[in-house]
């Protein structure tokens, strides 16, 4: 299959679904809260509504406060076009070099940052103030746990590390840590338990709804549409790392088109009641409580390099 | 004429002009003097940028450019590395000048402009001079000059802290520069007339201890100058102080002199080095990043906080160099040479945006009279257009994609990750530390710069005078919007930007597997990809919002306020900002919080004001220079002196110490 | 100093000492004594002020009243010491120099009625808010309840702290959650609170002016929407003042079912509390839901029980509206067993949680100095170590007749509160459980209300609520009330977020609020 | 040990959810004015399928609050609805306003109206709102939430049941499902 359309049917079919596994882990949720719980195509109805709606701005913004949901989401996007999830070897696959990821990732998180303290309220303020630490803390397990998968896979894009064939990744079992890192820094990126409550309701706790508190109508909608897409694009991307199984590649043929929606729906759907279940055990951590947080994901991260190094050497 | 041709008039010409700016600017009571001055000052960049580009381009082979004997016979030379230098030398200097233009006329009462003036380009033409110079008395002499230009021009606004930074700054320039004299008289058997090309020859005549003892000399003098912990302390404080397109020409250009002094004289007199320098110097190099990012996160005025993040850059330069080093010695040349690709992709891309942020600084504190986050905010409202290139320039300084830092910044991590395979266990270990502490640098540069531009241009002002603020006139801000676009240019135009550089410039390619790394194909492309890859997002993005059925009905309204109305003393501080980082790290920091709660009546302890101060405790680099600080402190009230504002004087300090460092030299 | 001395060293600088009906030792004393007085019972005695109110005398031509309640906890009496101020020129010299607790209620007899506390370290507005013209006092006897007040511009400054990189953080008073409204300063430096200081009083109706000119029956639906969430305990304060004034006796079945309405209001608010703080509050959401799911279920009982889902209507004046049968006792004890029974496995859950008491513990410490100036009341005082419970110390309803010991706590943190209202929702299912027996066993379902008809006279209520001792003065006048005194805990308890605030971080400041859950409407009337 | 007894919790605990909670009650069809609005509001943002709610308490009792907060529990999940709260009343496109408003919050009311982006939809929940209750008159009240913005429902009640919302919230938007 050509690879341009291999990257475009990714970025439609992430961008499709990631309202859906918003909606499945709420409804998930929901579940174990004992309740019915929210239909799981609301996430779409909520985005055309915003749409639909008019826009208050601020009268103390400026154009960094507009530019913002643009950037935002185009981050999210071009991270769901460079990464393995739903197809490999696209022809965005190259940009999925480890570092220029963390680099978009940085990118979106700035501009959301910017947006927050745009809005000259405190409580925007204070969703950047913590977003900004977040991001800039988890940097370094960030790159650290990537180094690990490609030391695994003799590739520093993310794409290659998936090309590996057999088991993938894990079957170089030392990168189990270095896994465990990812899945606690997607949980702090998309703000998500232990870091960020999603459904809090309490200003004073927020991170990234305190940055978006002042957006309203479409621009809401894009900023909604961006974290929902990244939610996506992280639960994907851990989803095909333990299981590389039933990614298209260039040498499927067309008729594996139609079973891709399918067996991405799947796997998100998995790994959306994993997060439920996992946001449901636990509280929140003390905001001055994250450098364990921090310093725990970087020392997965590092086990793994390390065991890596030792294992390469042996 | 034929592209040699071309190179040596535009070069020699250049330096032709700073001289003559150096003669107007003495005149500069008169505004014709001054016009020439800065027509001077121009054009001598222009035509420097012109030769050495065309140098470059056409890969000329080392020029000579004549000699004389004020310069010691020792001719004036360019080659690939020197030319390089001055192309960054001359990009910077042509816009600090440009800028320059308008910002020393609007700033006379601060800045005396017959003071400011003449330093200004014998500053720059010293750096040319230094570039240049074949010989080491002639580099010495270039490199005093440019010493002395600059002290006289961090004090130039003649308040007491000004001084005091000044002084601390000649303190550690001249202790520099006494390790250079001694460093190459040790190298040339005694004698400072050597030139770079018979140092090769004479130092392999030297017994191996009096060797490491020169090379420790020399690099102690270049990471002084360039501000490596732990020799950094004058940096924060002295470039602050400069008319801020000197504080550009300084980060941006005078730190880069002293790492091309730093290669020039080690790859003339030490091409083989050990491994051992190469680990010192990176973790060197990544111990002051490090702290440096900190600090640059802490800091409350603008041009302190670009203080600080150029000695994280210059930390994050010798991380580079040492790491190029090590990996040389330790046999990966196709490694080594990837690392310094991205040391010279990272001098160049911080020279742009450095100097850049300094103007940026400079327009702003023009505009609202103030440097001090705390009471600035408001001015992307205010200078829209500024805004909109001072967040390039940011980004570009948070290493952010597609900015050439961040091309810099992937480059140096893909030679870390490819080490990791070499099954050096040196080698491993360092590609480690480099990419941890790489990280731990990138995310908080993005902090600081983040912060720098929040609380400059976004929310409310702080106060009346950021609020009174207006956008600056187009000759200060074009430079700065140039710098912003060279920056863009350098990233996303990166794979035809090879030339340019003194090494190939590649990244290499993304599989780590292969044993011994062999050269794969250069990703440099990737990076206009990515480029392109993100318009289109953002054209996606675009699209999306502009959906059918979406509306356009927008309305404008205040900030939510929870229905008390709010002001600017409810909006974030850079302080409170950053208090994270102050607390995550406060065992480097050891910043105090004081609090202070007074009771209103003394029988009720219960009700009381209250407030609050910042204090800085001293860390184990504070009391390592308080002695010196004490002793400069106490020098300094007699040379108060000093500041007497003739031109001529000064003048004559600069000769006299030029005389005395050439009577020593003999 | 034991009580007979107090009272006598106070007989001799008192113009009058009286002792009424229910348990309150009335001194009057001079203007100018009155200060002198009342610190030194706070200060020298070690009295707790519970409450300090004013009157407007004026029509019987003795100017303005000041009163201050202390109470002789072990002797299980009140001690009011009262002064008469003159009508034109109405002030008294301030007790806030020296005892904290008063604080407020000064502040509130300035606003309310014009009485000057001089040298009141901290005189600024309290009740009244920019909108309110100056000279409003509405409590003052020639204010009509319906006036039509202008809208004006007068400062209401928040207290500041000096410092460079110093920020106000202003939440409120439309809040985020579904929480009443009141408005909050912070001034911070980043994350960790350096002062914290609420603006509240934006719910102000006007009960006590309301109140007033109505006969006890047409009051008490005022009474009973004080707090919404506390309406039992709220009319029985009432209700007991009212019964005091008019020397009635109340059934034994009806002080009995009285404990019932206390305590299954209790019951079901200490759930909800312990819900909201360990699962909104930190977002542990098994806590929340299912916390939330057994709390409807106690609402549900209510709406069985009461006819209402907020166990109102039961307490009037005489006794309770009705006997109840003994199904309804057992419909009553079973619900709430088995509520008890889920909740503590609930408990259990919360126990074992690494990151849930890691939240709690040491988070938002109320120390017992700072609980017993600022006159504490309720789970906030006795999570600090303050042992003051007015089901034993001013034994009213039925609980003198039931076993009852009462619980403290000496941490001070908000893992002490939430623990402290463990205990005491065991302590309520057992005196559920006991009342309903004292019922079945000893009354007769005929008698339970006795005739209590308006009489004139002063008279204090009280009750301890499930958020803490609620006090209420009431004067009836010609069958009507003259005057009525409502004072929810939550009145002395605000300010304590002065002290138990600053040193937290401020995403911690939702779970130290939730962890006192004071009411604004109660608070601001 | 504890984990064991969390999960049974979560996946195990009792499932109580009301079906009957949003039955179809009496959707009149003599809408008034303020309900013909409602409608073409309705009608442009998909029939209100994701309705987000912004509460708002201008001097109610907070027993309006709890009730508000029960239509969250697991008897009444209005979330099955596509109904949520929210943080901002930038992201809300209903008002739901409790208690008589006081004059100490008509302003904060009328800044919060102003700050929701149109349309919204203002629903009076509770006697106070929505004809100022006993409160009526007060020198401290205001009186309905109707003095100071628009109402386009009415769901009376001293406070209505959770129920009750929900039925007054179904009537109002004819929303029978």
């Amino acid at each position: 299959m050509n690879p341009a359309l291999l990257t475009t049917v990714q970025v439609v079919v992430v961008v499709t679904f990631a309202p859906l596994a918003t909606g499945v882990v709420r409804r998930v949720k929901a579940f174990l809260q004992g309740r019915h719980g929210p239909p799981v195509l609301l996430p779409y109805w909520t985005l055309l509504t915003l749409m639909r709606k008019e826009m208050v701005l601020s009268t103390s913004t400026s154009w960094v406060f507009r530019a913002a949901p643009y950037v935002v989401l185009a981050t999210a996007l071009l991270s769901a076009a460079v990464l393995p999830l739903v197809a490999r070897g696209g022809i965005a696959a190259p940009l999925s070099h480890m570092v220029v990821v963390a680099g978009i990732w940085m990118l979106g998180a700035v501009f959301l940052v910017l947006a927050g303290l745009d809005s000259a309220g405190a409580f925007g303020g204070m969703g950047s103030s913590r977003e900004m630490t977040i991001s800039a803390f988890l940097e370094p397990a960030l790159i650290v746990t990537l180094a690990s998968f490609a030391l695994a896979s003799g590739s520093s894009t993310v794409d290659g590390m998936l090309a590996i064939g057999g088991r993938g990744l894990l079957s170089r079992p030392w990168v189990l840590p270095a896994l465990a890192s990812l899945g606690l820094i997607a949980l702090g990126e998309n703000a998500r338990y232990p870091v960020d409550n999603p459904a809090t309701h309490l200003e004073l706790t927020m991170v990234h709804e305190a940055m978006v508190l002042e957006y309203s109508g479409p621009y809401l909608a894009l900023m909604e549409l961006a974290s929902m897409v990244k939610l996506a694009v992280f639960a994907l991307l851990l989803v095909n790392i333990v299981l590389p199984a039933g990614l298209l590649t260039t040498a499927t043929g067309i008729v594996a088109l139609a079973a891709a929606p399918l067996v991405t729906a799947v796997k998100l759907g998995a790994a959306m009641v994993l997060l439920a279940l996992v946001e449901s055990s636990m509280a929140k951590l003390r905001f001055y409580g994250l450098p364990e947080y921090f310093f725990g994901s970087l020392f997965l991260g590092l086990t793994s390099l390390a065991l890596g190094l030792f294992a390469g050497w042996l | 004429m034929t592209a040699a041709g071309l190179a040596s008039v535009g070069l020699v010409a250049a330096a032709l002009f700073s001289a003559i700016a150096a003669l107007a600017g003495l005149a500069g009571r008169s505004r014709a003097a001054r016009r020439l001055h800065h027509a001077a000052m121009i054009a001598g960049p222009v035509a420097g940028l012109g030769g050495s580009f065309v140098f470059l381009a056409w890969r000329v082979a080392p020029l000579s450019l004549g000699a004389s004997p004020l310069l010691f016979h020792a001719p004036l030379v360019v080659d690939r590395l020197s030319a390089f230098f001055l192309l960054l030398l001359h990009a910077v200097s042509l816009m600090a000048s440009w800028f320059g233009a308008k910002y020393t006329e609007d700033e006379q009462d601060t800045y005396p402009p017959r003071l400011v003036l003449p330093l200004t380009a014998v500053f720059v033409l010293s750096m040319q001079g230094v570039l240049l110079s074949s010989g080491v008395a002639s580099f010495l002499l270039f490199w005093e000059a440019m010493s002395l230009s600059a002290f006289f021009l961090v004090m130039a606004d003649g308040e007491e802290d000004s001084r005091k930074a000044a002084l601390l700054y000649l303190a550690i320039a001249q202790f520099g520069a006494g390790a250079l004299i001694v460093g190459s008289g040790i190298l040339g058997a005694g004698s400072l007339f050597a030139t770079f090309d018979t140092l090769a020859t004479s130092v392999g005549l030297l017994s191996p201890g009096a060797s490491t003892l020169a090379a420790v000399l020399v690099v102690f003098a270049f990471a002084s100058k360039a501000g490596l912990a732990p020799f950094h302390a004058w940096l924060p404080e002295a470039h602050p102080r400069a008319p801020s397109h000197v504080s550009a020409l300084m980060s941006g250009a005078m730190l880069k002199v002293a790492i091309y002094g730093l290669l020039r004289f080690t790859s003339v007199c030490w091409p083989d080095l050990p491994a051992a320098w190469g680990t010192s110097l990176l973790a060197l190099g990544l111990a002051t990043a490090m702290v440096a990012v900190i600090y640059a996160n802490i800091a409350r005025e603008i041009k302190r906080i670009l203080a600080w993040s150029s000695v994280e850059n210059i930390g994050l330069v010798f991380t580079m160099f040492g790491f190029q080093l090590l990996l040389r010695r330790e046999g990966w040349p196709v490694l080594a040479d990837a690392a310094q690709a991205a040391m010279f992709m990272h001098l160049l891309a911080h020279a742009l945006f450095k100097s850049g942020l300094f103007l940026g600084a400079g327009a702003v504190m023009h505009g609202a009279h103030t440097g001090k986050l705390e009471m600035l905010g408001g001015q992307a409202n205010r200078m829209p257009r500024l805004s909109v290139a001072v967040l390039g320039l940011c980004l570009a300084g948070a290493a952010l994609p597609p900015f050439g830092s961040f091309v810099a910044e992937w480059m140096l991590l893909q030679a870390a990750l490819t080490s990791l395979g070499t099954r050096n266990a040196h080698v491993v270990i360092a590609s480690v530390a480099v990419l941890v502490g790489m990280a731990f640098v990138a995310g908080l540069a993005v902090f600081a710069m983040v912060r720098l531009f929040s609380f400059v241009f976004l929310a409310e002002p702080r106060s009346a005078q950021a609020r009174a603020a207006v956008e600056p006139a187009g000759s200060l801000g074009r430079p700065i919007a140039g710098l912003a676009a060279a920056g863009l240019a350098l990233g996303v135009l990166s794979p035809w930007m090879s030339p340019l550089f003194p090494v190939k410039l590649e990244v290499l390619g993304p599989s780590l597997s292969a044993g011994p790394p062999s050269s794969g194909p250069s990703g440099l492309w990737l990076a206009p990809a990515l480029a392109a890859a993100l318009a289109a997002a953002l054209c996606l993005a675009w699209l999306i919002r502009r959906s059918p059925g979406s509306t356009l009905r927008t309305r404008r309204s205040h900030t939510w306020d929870c229905g008390q109305p709010i002001d600017a003393t409810m909006e974030y501080t850079a302080t409170g900002f950053s208090a994270p980082v102050r607390f995550f790290l406060r065992d480097i920091v050891r910043a105090e919080k004081h609090l202070v709660f007074r009771p209103v009546v003394p029988s009720n302890p219960w009700i009381r004001h209250g407030q609050m101060e910042f204090r800085k405790a001293g860390g184990i680099l504070g009391r390592l220079y308080f002695p010196v600080a004490r002793l400069i402190e106490d020098v300094g009230g007699w040379l108060k002196q000093l500041q007497n504002g003739v031109i001529q004087f000064y003048i004559a300090l600069i000769l006299a110490t030029l005389l005395l460092t050439l009577w020593v030299a003999l | 100093m034991n009580v007979d001395e107090l009272l006598r060293s106070l007989a001799e600088m008192s113009r009058d000492v009286r002792v009424s009906a229910e348990g309150r030792v009335i001194a009057w004393v001079r203007r100018t004594d009155f200060p002198g007085v009342a610190t030194s019972l706070h200060v020298r005695s070690g009295l707790p002020l519970d409450l300090l109110f004013a009157t407007d005398d004026r029509a019987e031509g003795r100017g303005f009243g000041v009163h201050a309640v202390f109470a002789l906890d072990q002797a299980h009496y009140w001690l009011e010491i009262a002064t008469d101020l003159p009508a034109e020129s109405p002030w008294y010299e301030s007790i806030t120099r020296e005892v904290m607790a008063a604080h407020w209620y000064e502040r509130y007899a300035q606003d309310m009625f014009g009485i000057r506390a001089e040298g009141h370290p901290d005189d600024r507005r309290l009740v009244h808010h920019e909108n309110v013209p100056a000279l409003t006092h509405p409590l003052r006897k020639d204010f009509a309840w319906n006036t039509r007040l202008a809208q004006a511009n007068e400062p209401y400054p928040m207290g500041r702290v000096e410092g460079e990189g110093i920020f106000q953080i202003p939440v409120g008073p439309i809040h985020a959650g579904i929480i009443e409204p009141g408005h909050f300063r912070f001034n911070v430096a980043g994350e960790r609170i350096i002062t914290l200081e609420g603006k509240l009083f934006f719910t102000h109706k006007g009960v006590e002016k309301l109140l007033e000119g109505r006969t006890h029956a047409d009051a008490l639906p005022f009474v009973e929407r004080v707090s919404g969430d506390s309406a039992a305990s709220h009319a029985l304060a009432f209700c007991q003042a009212v019964e005091a004034i008019a020397g009635c006796k109340v059934p034994e079945r009806a002080c009995m079912l009285r404990v019932l309405a206390v305590e299954l209001e209790r019951f079901t608010m200490h759930l909800h509390d312990l819900a909201n703080i360990c699962g909104m509050g930190t977002g542990f959401t098994v806590m929340a839901a299912n916390g939330f799911r057994i709390v409807e279920r106690l609402r549900r009982l209510s709406a069985r029980l009461f006819g209402n889902r907020f166990f109102r209507g039961l307490v009037v004046p005489g006794g309770v509206s009705t006997p109840w049968t003994s199904a309804q006792m057992a419909d009553a004890v079973d619900t709430v067993d088995g509520a008890w029974s889920e909740a503590s496995s609930l408990v259990r859950l919360a126990l074992d949680s690494d990151t849930l008491r890691d939240r709690l513990e040491t988070t938002g410490v109320l120390t017992r100095d700072a609980a017993w100036a600022y006159g504490a009341k309720g789970v906030a005082a006795r999570a600090s170590g303050i042992d003051r419970d007015a089901r034993r110390n001013h034994p009213h309803a039925g609980y003198g007749l039931l076993s009852f010991s009462g619980r403290t706590r000496t941490e001070g943190d908000v893992f002490a509160r939430v623990m402290l209202r463990v205990d005491e929702m065991s302590d309520a299912l057992n005196l559920i459980r006991a009342a309903a027996g004292f019922c079945r066993d000893r009354t007769s379902e005929s008698d339970y209300r006795a005739d209590c008809e308006c009489r004139d006279g002063d008279a204090l209520g009280w009750a301890e609520g499930w958020r803490g001792q609620i006090l209420d003065w009431v004067r009836m006048r010609d069958g009507v009330i003259d005057r009525a005194v409502i004072r929810d805990p939550s009145f002395c308890n605000w300010p304590l977020f002065g002290e138990l605030g600053p040193g937290n971080i401020v995403p911690d400041f939702p779970l130290c609020n939730k962890s006192l859950n004071l009411s604004y409407s109660g608070t601001d009337l | 040990m504890s984990f064991v007894r969390l999960f049974q919790t979560l996946l195990t605990g009792p499932r109580v959810t009301e079906p009957a909670a949003l039955s179809p009650a009496a959707t009149t069809d003599d809408v008034g004015a303020a309900g013909a609005e409602l409608r073409a509001v309705l009608a442009n943002l998909y029939d209100g399928r994701s309705l987000r709610i912004r509460a708002v308490d201008a001097g109610s009792t907070n027993a309006e609050e709890l009730e508000l907060l029960a239509l969250g529990n697991a008897y009444y999940d209005f979330e099955r609805f596509g109904l949520s709260f929210v943080a901002s009343p930038r992201h809300a496109d209903i008002l739901m306003v409790t208690g008589p408003v006081v004059r100490n919050l008509e302003a904060a009311l009328r800044t919060t109206y102003d700050a929701a982006p149109h349309p919204c939809l203002v629903v009076a929940v509770g006697d106070g709102a929505c004809n100022g209750g006993i409160w009526r008159g007060s020198y401290a009240v205001v009186g309905a939430v109707d003095q100071v913005i628009p109402v386009h429902i009415r769901i009376p009640g001293d406070p209505p049941s959770p129920a009750e919302i929900l039925q007054g919230l179904a009537a109002g938007l004819r929303r029978p499902r």
